[in-house]
């Protein structure tokens, strides 16, 4: 366990959960629901692949990093269609966008 | 829940999490002594791949992974499996799932052990999972003599072309 | 580094709970389900930081990618529930 | 019901193409999940890949046409499209980012329909997660070879419709890139007809 193998690990987790914290920040602060899908999806997926990395990095190239190789691919392909598949749904619902100038606050429905 | 999903994101990422996911459920079966697991858990998690392809290709489609009509009579066998290991080695004098007793000519007594484990668990594994599945198809009312087992499954829109 | 594992860890505790906000007040369904289904993200992370806390990571691993599955799983069914709720009204 | 959905149309010859790199991916999850490479353990983890596989090939993930063959072969360019699709996530990432914390939001927001001629459902898929996933753009239908997309700037909008991510993906799959995007159209909420 090298001093540098720590450094990366810490720097990616610290990374991780920084950019976790801009999703979370924009779930609360974005202005409706289309918005903070792009929070969840993309901010998520690269949060977590980022402290899964660190993770993998400070385990070093045993069996638990091949499991963690595996849990970052599944993320990335089952986040993003997590969050189509609720988008979708409030589309086929009918949510409709919020956008510059209305102030329906993103609750008006067709 | 009875109709395919209409986004072919959805039904192909679906069908490769499906086979992820039971292969897992496997891996957790067999696995079960060195890690956390063993066959309520594998067989959980293989009733969840039947389920979510029940989900997102509809419930006729998904009748070829694991149909309604088998699940009942797999759930019995799994607990046949389960049961009759242990009656196996009574019958050897040994006491009930006590699976070192079994004399298999060539075979020391630990490897004997874990295969009955093994087995074991699979039994209890393929009766957790069409169990789980039996109840799923129930809710739906979609079960072998229920209210709706041919109702109509309309669909919402067209079918993705894949 | 175990107390830098200790920090990061409660650290990740507090951002996985501030979606909640969005789960008690967020003004349709949909803010509440996307805000959980965020909230079951992280939570992946939250597992696997426990595994390296206990010193046993290799079986929080089957346990995170069992969560992580099992989330996509619920965030479907949620989905098609409210596909299914619609195409009934009408 | 739908007849003329993929489980019908696998047909006799399904043993191609997408198959063996199906099964391979699973045997590669197996092992690295297994760690046990005993007799005993390889033979369990190719049955458990044989049985997967036999319960489900009826649902096949990517075509399995004898024609198709040579989509094999382009699958194996995929791993170098993730490096790329890596810079894309930390590019959107720090565009989320500056519009989160700064103190006032600023976005535009507004929708865009395109289709895309791509060559099968895989590329397809490919191409709705990578625009979940690169900056400001959420797939938010899929029907056919039609998107709708939301795009949170209008900036965000322009930059998908000017092709490159569409194409990169048709080129990834073996095709030539063109029309991966025709008839595409930016628009607000307010002005749908």
């Amino acid at each position: 366990m090298s001093l540098v193998q720590d450094i990366v690990a810490a720097s990616l987790i610290v990374a991780g959960l920084l950019i976790m914290l801009v999703g979370s920040l924009g779930i609360l602060r974005l202005p409706d629901f289309f918005t903070r899908t792009h929070a969840a999806s993309k901010v998520d997926t690269t949060g977590i692949i980022f402290l899964l990395a660190g993770l993998a990095v400070f385990e070093g190239p045993t069996q638990a990093m091949g499991k963690l190789l595996i849990t970052i691919a599944v993320i990335m392909l089952a986040n993003p269609v997590a969050v189509h598949a609720l988008a979708r749904a409030a589309w086929n619902y009918g949510e409709r966008p919020w956008s510059n100038g209305d102030d329906s606050g993103g609750r008006k429905s067709k | 829940m009875t109709n395919p999903s209409e986004s072919v994101i959805i039904v192909v990422v679906s069908r490769a999490l499906a086979r992820l996911i039971q292969l897992f459920g496997i891996y957790v079966i067999i696995h079960g002594h060195y890690s956390p697991g063993g066959g309520f858990q594998g067989g959980a998690l293989l009733a969840a791949g039947v389920i979510l392809l029940r989900m997102t290709e509809g419930y006729r489609e998904s009748q070829t992974e694991t149909s309604t009509a088998a699940a009942i009579p797999l759930a019995s066998l799994g607990a046949l499996i389960f049961a009759g290991t242990g009656l196996v080695t009574l019958a050897f004098g040994g006491y009930y799932m006590d699976y070192g007793a079994v004399p298999v000519p060539g075979v020391e007594e630990p490897i004997v052990r874990y295969y009955g484990i093994l087995l074991v668990e699979f039994g209890i594994g393929l009766a957790v999972m069409t169990a789980l599945v039996a109840i799923f198809d129930d809710m739906l009312g979609q079960a072998p003599g229920g209210d709706g087992e041919h109702a109509p499954a309309e669909s919402t829109g067209a079918p993705p072309k894949i | 580094m175990e107390s830098f594992f200790v920090g990061a860890t409660v650290a990740l505790v507090g951002i996985i709970l501030l979606p909640f906000y969005r789960v008690i007040r967020g003004p349709t369904v949909f803010d509440r389900l996307l805000a959980i289904g965020a909230m079951g993200a992280k939570t992946v992370g939250l597992v696997c930081m426990f595994g390296f806390l206990y010193g046993r990571f290799y079986m929080f691993a089957d346990i995170a990618l069992a969560y992580a599955t099992l989330n996509f799983i619920a965030g479907i069914a949620v989905a098609k529930y409210f596909s299914r709720e619609r195409s009934a009204e009408k | 019901m739908p007849n003329n959905r993929t489980t019908s149309a696998s047909g006799s010859s399904r043993r191609h193409g997408y198959f063996w790199v199906e099964a391979g991916v699973l045997l590669v999850f197996w092992f690295l999940m297994s760690g046990k490479f005993d007799p005993v353990h390889i033979g369990l983890g190719l049955t458990a890949v044989g049985i997967v596989m036999g319960l489900q090939h009826r649902l096949p993930i990517g075509p399995r046409d004898k024609a198709d063959q040579s989509l094999m072969a382009h699958s194996f360019r995929f791993p170098l499209y993730l490096p790329w699709l890596a810079v894309q996530m930390i590019k959107a990432t720090w565009q989320v980012a500056v519009i989160v914390v700064s103190p006032r939001i600023n976005i535009d927001p507004c929708l865009v329909e395109f289709r895309s001629i791509q060559q099968h459902s895989v590329a397809h898929v490919t191409l709705g997660n990578s625009i979940t996933l690169t900056p400001g753009t959420l797939t938010l239908q899929i029907d056919g070879d039609r998107y709708r997309v939301h795009a949170l700037t209008s900036r965000n909008a322009d930059d998908l419709l000017e092709g490159a991510i569409p194409s990169h993906v048709s080129r990834l799959f073996g095709g030539s890139g063109e029309g991966a995007v025709c008839e595409g159209r930016k628009f607000k909420h307010e002005e749908e007809a």
